[in-house]
Parts: C-alpha cells; structure tokens; sequence
C-alpha cells in the first residue's frame, strides 16, 4: 500500500552535467520496494507546489534509504536536483509492480537513458543467482552508467550506435533466456522485434498524473486496452503491447 | 456541532467536499479516510465499454492539466458488476454514479438500469458528449436538449439528480435554467475548459487529440464566475468545481453560491488536499463561530 | 533576410508580434523600439466617451489576471483630436484601431468616421460588447449578427478588417465562419474569458463587477485550442493572443496556424516580454534556418 | 522617463517582524527620486517570474542608493523580503508624480501603515524651510515609524485609536498650512472631511498591474473622470478626489 509522506533528504549529489542522485531516508518504506517500482516524487519550492509530482524509479535500497537516479530535464526533475540533505521532500510511493524474478538463466537487460536505474536495481538481485549482461545506451557520454557494453548516439562513450544494434548477435553469443528492458518505447519495441520469442519484461515510461490508477492518464496499448503504466505496470509483458499502434 | 455539513438538493452532506468524477479512485483511501468527503463520485460511465483515447493522454501546462482520456470505462455491465459492488461495500458516504450518453434514449436506458440497484444516492448527468441526434453538438450546448433530458430523467428517478455543465457555451445560466425547469435538483459546474498544447521543438501537438480538456489551477477564476452567474440565475443548489485546492479557495465558492464543492486535479498536486481543505474549513469556520451555510451565497460587491 | 517577416491579410508585418488591444501604451516605447512590433493596437474606441467602471478594477489570480476596465476610453471624437494625431507622428510601424459599439449602426459610424482618416492600416472589430438591438447579448455571440456586422463595415473600407472573438461561446468556429464570409479579412482571438475572484476573508469580490475579463498565462492552452480550432474551420489568417509569453509560446500558436500574435497581459510581469520573444524566435529560426511563414499551420500529431 | 532595469541589492534587512528595508544601488535613478514617486519592483523567484510588480515607494536616497520601507504581506512582499545583499531584483521607474514642495509652512504629514516611507522621505526635504507636525497610525506596534504622535488600533504603541482622532486639535494647535497625506483611502477621506479648507496632498494607494499608464487598472475617481494612480498620480489634490464615491 503506497503512503504519502514527507522524506528526509540523506544526499543529493551531481553524477555528471545531467544526472544527479537522490538518497532518502525512509526506514518504513525501504523495505517494500522492489526493481520496478517508483516514486512520485516532488520538491517543496513554491514554484512547484501546483506541479504534478514526478514518477522516478527505485535506483537501490541500501538500510534505511532509497536512492533514485535523476536526469535533470525540465522544472520538476530540476527542482529536484536542487535539494539539499537534512531537507524534506514529498514522495508518494512506492508505486507500480515489480519485475518477476527468475533464477539460473543467461539474462539480458537492456536500458536506455534514464532507464537505468531500475535495472542496476534488478541486476543486483538477479546476479549472484543468473548470468547477467547488460547493454545500455543513451544520447551522449553522459548518459552512461555501468554495464557490459555501453552504446551512445554521438559516439562520445562506447560504441556508437542504438543499445539495440547488436542485439541479435548478443542474444545467440549469450544463449539468453529472458530480457528486461527499461527505455523510451521505441527501444523496447526494437527489442521485442528482434527477439519476439524470448520473454521479455518492460518497465515502461508515461506522462503521469495521479500515480495511483485514478486518472487514466498514463496509458499504453496492452492486450485488448490502455493499461494504467502507473497501476497496471510499469512492468509489462513484452509480447501484450500492441506494438503496431506504437 | 458539524459545521462544515451542507445539503446538494436531496443529499445531506456530512461534508462539502466531494469529487471530481473521473479523477478520484478509491485508491485515495489508502491516504486518507473517506469521512473527509460528503461524497463519493465515479468516473463517468457510458452504456458500452470505451477504450478511450491513444496515449498520450495528459500535459501539464503553466496552470492546469490538459486531458483527452476518452471516457475510458467498463461499461454499464461492467460498473454493474465490477466497480458497483466493490465501491457499494467499501464506502460509507453518499455514491454519486456519472453517466453520460450519446442519445436521450441511452441516458434514460442508463438511468433505468442503475435505479434498479442499491446503494446510489444520486446521478451525475455528464452533458459534455456529443449528441448523436443532433450531429454530433454537446448535449449541454442547447438549452431544449438540456431540458428535455432533465425532464426525462426526472420523472424516472427520486434520486438526487445533479446536472453538470461545461464552461464551453455562449450562455451558461440559460443552460442552468433549461437544467432546473426540467427536474434537475442540482447542478455541478464546471467540467473542463477547451485547451492545447504543441511542443514549441517538433510542432506536435502534446496529447493525442489536438484539443483536450482543462482542468485545475487555470480554471478557479472561471469556474468561480459561471458559479455567480448561475447562482444569481437559479436558486439549484450548485456543486462548484474547477481548479479548487486550498479551502480559502473553497470559501470564495460558497460565498459565491455553491452549496458544495469537488476536487480534481488538486488531488495530482497534493494528495491530501481534501484532508488540508477539511481541517482548514472547519478552523476557518470555528474561529469565525459559523456554519457553512451560513456563509452561502453571501458574496458582495467591494468597498471601492 | 528577415526571417520574422509576416503577413495578416492586408497588412505586411515586419515582426509578427503585436499588442493585445487595451493593454499596452506608447509609454512602453521608453523602455524598448517600436520596430520590435509589427504592429500598434489601440485600445477600443467607443462614439461616446466612457468613464470606465469604477475601482477596484483588476486583480491578480493564481495565473492570470481580471480586469474590469469597462472599456474607459474619450470616445470617438477625442481619440480623433487627442490620440490619432499623437500615434500618427510616434509610429513608424502600421496603426490598428480597435473601436465597439451597441448596433451596427454605430459600429458603421465609427468606421465612416475614421475612414477619412490618414494613418489607419487596419481596424479590429471588437464584438464582446453587449448589442442593444439583442437584449444585450454580445455582438460576437452570434454568428447571424457577426455576419451582418461584418458585411456592413467591409463594404465601407479596403483597409484591413480584423474581427477580435470573444472565447466565450459555444462554437468559436461558427463564429469565425460567420466573420469570414462577412468580409473581415482576418480574425483576432482570443479576448478574455469571463473569470471572477471573492476575498474569502469577508467575502467581497474583489473587483467592482464581480464578473471580469481574465486574461494571462492561464488562458494560453485554452487560446491555442480555439486557435487550432478556427484555423481547421476557416483560412482566413489568425492573429493570435491569450497568455503569451515567450517566443516558445509565440511558436505554438504558429505552429497552430496563426499568422501572427500579440502580448497584453505579459507586459505586466515582463516590460521587454516584447523584445525578448523577438530576439527569441529570431535566434530560433536562424538555428534552423526556416522562416516564419514556413512554420504556420504545420503542427502535427505526436507519436505515441 | 522611467527606466526598467536589474538593480543590485545593496541591503535589505528586517525593520521588526512585519517590515523591512531594501536598499538598490542605482546609480543613474536615485538622482532622479522625489518624494511620492514609486517603483515597480519584482523578486527574481521562479514563483514570481509571471506575476505582478509590486508598487512601492521611494522611501530615501542616499548617495547612488534608494532605500524601501515594506511590508511583507503577500506573496510578492515576502519574495521581496527574502532578496540577498548581491542579488538583483527587477525595477521599473520612478514612476509616477511627486509631492509639490513648500517654505515657510506649517506642514502636517498624516500617514497611515504603510504610507509612512513616503511622507518620510518628504519629511526629510521639507524640515529646514518648514515648521512639520507628523502623525502616524498604524494596526498595531510595528506598523509605527518615528513620528511626532503615533496611534495603534490595537493601542499597543502610541495612543489607542485612529491616527486622525486628535486632527481638529493639531490643526489648530499647530496653524496648520498645508497637509500631506498618504494611507489607506478612508483615512486620506477622513482627513479631508475634518480639513475641507486647508490644501491638502494625498499620495494614494491602488491595485496596480502595468504602472506605466497603459491599463487604466489602477484608477480613482478624481474630477470629472477615473485617474490613474499611477500615472497621473500617485499625488493628488485631495480636494478633487470624488469621496461621495468612495
Ligand atoms: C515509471 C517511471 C519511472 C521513471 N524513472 C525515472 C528515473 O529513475 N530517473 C529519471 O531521471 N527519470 C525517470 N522517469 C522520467 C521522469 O519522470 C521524467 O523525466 C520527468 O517526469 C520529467 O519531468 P520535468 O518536470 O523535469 O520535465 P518536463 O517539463 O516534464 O519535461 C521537460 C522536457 O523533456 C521532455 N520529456 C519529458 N519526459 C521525457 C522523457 N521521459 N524522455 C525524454 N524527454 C522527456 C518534455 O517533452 C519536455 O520538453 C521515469 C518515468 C516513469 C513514468
Ligand atoms: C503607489 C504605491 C506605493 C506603495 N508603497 C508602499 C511602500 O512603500 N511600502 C509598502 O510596504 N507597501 C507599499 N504599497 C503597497 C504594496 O504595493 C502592496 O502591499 C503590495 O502590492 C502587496 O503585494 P503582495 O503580493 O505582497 O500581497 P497581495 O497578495 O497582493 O496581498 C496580500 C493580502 O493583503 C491584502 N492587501 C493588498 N494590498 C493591501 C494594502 N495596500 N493594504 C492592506 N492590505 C492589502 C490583499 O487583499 C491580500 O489579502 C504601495 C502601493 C502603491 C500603489
Ligand atoms: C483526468 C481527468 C478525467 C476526467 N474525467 C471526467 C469524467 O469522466 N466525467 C466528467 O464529468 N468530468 C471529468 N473530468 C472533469 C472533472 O470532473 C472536473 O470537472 C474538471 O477537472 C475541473 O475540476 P478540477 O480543476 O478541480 O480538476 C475529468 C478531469 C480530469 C483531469
Ligand atoms: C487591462 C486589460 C484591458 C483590456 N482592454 C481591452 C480592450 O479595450 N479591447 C479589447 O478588445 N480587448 C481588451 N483586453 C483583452 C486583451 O486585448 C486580450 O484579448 C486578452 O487580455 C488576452 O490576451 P493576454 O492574455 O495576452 O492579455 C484587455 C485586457 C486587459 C488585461
Ligand atoms: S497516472 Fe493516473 S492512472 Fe496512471
Ligand atoms: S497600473 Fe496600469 S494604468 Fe496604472
């Protein structure tokens, strides 16, 4: 059950230009999330104060903290690179359902951009049971995090090219036997044409509201109708999403 | 002594506060108690399931949200036997169910079925579709065709039945009239504005249909001058809404007239917001030494 | 190559910015160049004079404004003596005359009127006064009086006649429709839409009508929707305003298919909004080497 | 000609719990500041970036700096109360009309709250070549500023009352010549009512939006017609002021 509260702020500090990471402190809460699930998050600047809160992904969970991984792209992720530690913020979370877990399989897991995060958060469960690799992709240098092969746009770190470039030689190479992916919609569904056959979880993005399944808001085409990303997902099935309206 | 509770037409109230159909779930309860509000309203539905619109569906601009969720329901049966039951054994405040139609027809085949069943207070009759008897214009553009839907579905229920009218007409108080004269016992104001966005780098539009819904801060100032205009015009009791968050802002609508008020996108900036409106309302009121309906209506014009 | 260049039926713009009628003075020309506009609105002129309504007279909202102004202006005749000489020698950029009246008849005087006057590039036809032939519903309500209207003043001049809609009606594109086949050769939207504000301490409006016109970043997305509307029903070119701030917004409504906007309410939280959109829009179109009028009308569906 | 500039915060510092005093370093304004004239001034906050300046008035110049005496009642007050010395804030003037000067007088300056600063700055300018009586009403303790007599509503400074309530008696007592008022309207017409004959300037107070004369927002009813405070005004003869209206 999700709770509205008031978190402390344990740090906030600048990864590189465009990303910045988040700890709070949230003894009652740490415990219940799981890779997948988010926060809708939001700054207490009375600029932000009407603003819609801002859906972020559980990064890790170390203690008593969550941490998230930020980009700064517009008013509410900024106003959220701002904080400072021993200030509060307002989280409503921890929302959405989690990735299932599997164990002793070759996976892969494929993120784009600010899809990383839930992934780093899943590979440290999945690893010491599963062989894991990871590919990742993003428009610049500064889009990257840890992974085994890391793609860029611009060519400014890894290889340049789509995270989904070599996919198909990946696949065979590792002899995979299930995929998560995290990214903008039209990376997954790359995936998920390269590799019909193989099961495949998303965590999707949206443009969100309420966060709790009450507004319809945040849909995406899945099976015979538009699922709640927020409260059905984000963790989809690969395979259910009408990819041909995409 | 309850100050803060009012009466919608047949409805007692135990609270003013109620909700915007289509942006409130039960999932709110996990956050706050349902005694905080004098009413629980549904989403609208329709007789026939709607998938609603493609994504994207919602924006956030300056000031409000912009939506073009399509309706998006079960359906009839299934509210019938999904979503009735469930709301029916979870809630402890008056249920408002909202259903709109294409035809007049259809609304009354609506009304009919769901006064079959137990456990609704009242109707909230969503005017903002398009007619198909009168190509394709809202119903709740035309006074006749509000009036001849208030007449029939009056005459078929004793339920509280609320009228809500959108902001998107040349003359809102002719539609309040038109509302009242056929049998509606209150009226809701105001659904959502017209409203758009484009994405000033690539030239598309936000949502997936250009023009959208718009709700929330934007709209107080607007909702709050259709409430005056109604109130002066008929003596329905008024269920206010539009851009409502703070209960300071509440207050300017019951001096305005309103009997009642509802919250929407507020709940997207402040999940508590009815919690805080409650608790705010209700000092406001015991500081003062008054009722709510004390202050109903009591609005005047300024010292120069 | 001046990229910015633009064109509203008649007129050639060096700039499509333009200001919102009533809301901006030649004083704002001490703090930035004339050039920077493509075009000077007057207030709206009235044959008689008028005093204007009494204070309070504005109030600032959440995210926009109202304003009771009452249309205070010296009338015809003193805008003739005292106005027009003054704007003819300060500007160097064309002058737009805004005027309204209470029946065609007079609308019809005021043009003849100012017809034989040097100077005036074009008109704006402001129709949210109330007709005194129609019980005071307003002139630009409906699209049979808009019509006449328009067939009345276009057969009297070649100077560009702009129709300025009001927001507040049912179906702003009948309207549109309606001023097009009239003759206006080009269309203003938005004017303001009603809005209203009560002190919740004791209950006063704050503005000596209690029903204003409420104008500002609030209004933006609901003026780009009616914008997107006309420019679907009608191709009669759009000058567009509502809550216009910054170049970005400028391009939306580009994109929406208005050939040129104008700024009221900005000003007021931003003296140089004017000269800042420009230097905007100029750098913008230079990046991507396009001019304007390649832009206008272009927007387009988003991905999914 | 008004001028619409960032100016350097050169101090601003809490008077007591409900005022403070700004001072802008302006070098090419201040020579330029009389006695009632006034600048739109606006904090640079994200929560204020589109709304209304804030009309307030000259209360002194000092060298190549304008002092302000304001209180922070609203949102655009308190944004000002919060500005750091080295920040800039945006001004637009001086604006408006200034109080017509006078020797050899007996002067009564009336002021009520915040009207103080003005009739301070005025006060300043005429002492040498007058003979000056001010005083000064306020709601409670802290609207009062140095004065010859000083009235609270809630009487817990000064004497208990309006600031106009011993007016006959200082009229007389003093011989007064000439009166300069600036407050709320009621007070200004209360002084007016008592002293119909003796010339008298108010500097009036109005909701403004553009401050430049533009918007015919801010008016009173003044002669045959609706002023504009700010351009026209903020000094008026309050002789013509239509108090039948008010
Ligand atoms: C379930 C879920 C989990 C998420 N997890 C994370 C996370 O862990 N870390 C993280 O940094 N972000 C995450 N996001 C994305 C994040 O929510 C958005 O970046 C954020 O809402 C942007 O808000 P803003 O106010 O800063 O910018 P906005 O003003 O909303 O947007 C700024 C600009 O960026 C564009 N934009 C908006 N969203 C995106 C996008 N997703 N990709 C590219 N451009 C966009 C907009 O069109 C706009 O032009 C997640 C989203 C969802 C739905
Ligand atoms: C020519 C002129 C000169 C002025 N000079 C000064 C000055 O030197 N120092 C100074 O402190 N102020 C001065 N003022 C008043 C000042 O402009 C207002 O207090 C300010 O605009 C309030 O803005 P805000 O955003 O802080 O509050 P708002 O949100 O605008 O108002 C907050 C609350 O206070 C109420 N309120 C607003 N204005 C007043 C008022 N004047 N009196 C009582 N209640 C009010 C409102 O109704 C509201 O409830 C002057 C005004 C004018 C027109
Ligand atoms: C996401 C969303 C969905 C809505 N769905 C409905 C609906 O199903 N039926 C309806 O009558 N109004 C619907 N509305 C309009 C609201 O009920 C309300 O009239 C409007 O949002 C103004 O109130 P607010 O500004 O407080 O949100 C919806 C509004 C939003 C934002
Ligand atoms: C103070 C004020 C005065 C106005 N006076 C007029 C007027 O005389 N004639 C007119 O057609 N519109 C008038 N308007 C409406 C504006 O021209 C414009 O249509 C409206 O403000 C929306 O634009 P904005 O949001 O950019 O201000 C006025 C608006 C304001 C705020
Ligand atoms: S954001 Fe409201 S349903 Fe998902
Ligand atoms: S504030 Fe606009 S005319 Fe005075």
């Amino acid at each position: 059950m999700p709770r509205f509260l008031e978190l402390k702020v344990a740090d906030c500090k600048r990864l590189n230009a465009d990303y910045f990471e988040l700890w709070l402190e949230a003894p009652s809460l740490a415990p219940l999330c799981k890779p997948g699930m988010f926060f809708e998050l939001k700054a207490q600047t009375a600029a932000q104060e009407r603003k819609l809160f801002k859906p972020i992904s559980v990064a890790g969970v170390l203690n008593d903290r969550i941490s998230f991984i930020i980009k700064a792209i517009g008013p509410g992720t900024r106003a959220l690179a701002e904080v400072q530690p021993g200030e509060t913020l307002f989280a409503l979370g921890p929302l959405g359902n989690d990735f299932p877990l599997v164990e002793g399989k070759n996976v892969l897991l494929v993120s784009g951009g600010v899809g990383w995060p839930p992934l780093g958060f899943l590979s440290d469960l999945l690893k010491e049971r599963n062989k894991i690799t990871h590919i990742h992709g993003g428009a610049g240098a500064s889009d990257i995090f840890p992974c085994d092969r890391a793609y860029t746009v611009d060519g400014s770190a890894g290889e340049k090219g789509l995270v989904t470039q070599d996919l198909p030689q990946i696949l065979t190479d590792q002899n995979i036997d299930i995929i998560y992916s995290c990214g903008p919609l039209p990376m997954i569904g790359a995936v998920q044409k390269i590799a019909p056959k193989i099961p495949h979880f998303a965590s999707l993005e949206a443009y969100m509201a309420c966060g709790l399944g009450a507004c319809h808001g945040c849909v995406v085409p899945v099976g015979e109708s538009y699922l709640r990303v927020c409260a059905d997902g984000p963790v989809f099935n690969a395979a259910d999403i009408r990819w041909e309206e995409i | 002594m309850n100050r803060l509770a009012t009466s919608l037409g047949k409805l007692s109230l135990q609270s003013p506060i109620t909700v915007a159909s289509g942006t409130f779930d039960t999932g709110y309860f996990d956050l706050f108690e349902q005694n905080i509000l004098g009413a629980y309203t549904t989403k609208t539905i329709t007789m026939q399931p709607k998938a609603g619109n493609p994504p994207p569906r919602i924006f956030e601009t300056e000031a409000g949200l912009l939506n073009t969720i399509g309706l998006q329901n079960p359906g009839l049966k299934g509210f019938l036997s999904e979503e009735l039951p469930r709301l029916r054994d979870l809630l402890d405040i008056p249920l408002i169910v909202s259903f709109s139609g294409s035809s007049v027809a259809e609304f009354e085949a609506i009304l009919e079925t769901l006064e079959k069943e137990e456990g609704i207070a009242g109707y909230e009759i969503n005017v903002s579709c398009p007619n198909v008897e009168k190509e394709g214009i809202a119903f709740g553009a035309e006074p006749d065709v509000v009036f001849a839907l208030a007449c029939a579905l009056a005459s078929k229920s004793s339920r509280e039945l609320i009228f809500k009218l959108s902001p998107n007409v040349t003359d809102i108080a002719q539609i309040a009239i038109a509302a009242t004269e056929g049998g509606a016992s209150s009226l809701a104001l105001i659904n959502t504005l017209y409203g758009a966005a484009i994405d000033w780098k690539t030239g598309r539009f936000r949502t997936s249909n250009p023009v959208c819904g718009y709700s929330g801060t934007a709209l107080k100032p607007v909702a709050l001058a259709l409430c005056h205009k109604v109130a002066q015009a008929v003596k329905t009791p008024i269920l206010a809404l539009g851009g409502i968050h703070t209960w300071q802002d509440a207050l300017e609508f019951f001096y305005a007239g309103a009997s009642a008020i509802a919250l929407g996108t507020a709940f997207y900036s402040d999940p508590l917001a009815a919690v805080k409106l409650h608790q705010g309302l209700k000092d406001h009121l015991e500081e003062k030494e008054l009722a709510l309906s004390e202050l109903i209506g009591k609005a005047s014009l300024p010292l120069p």
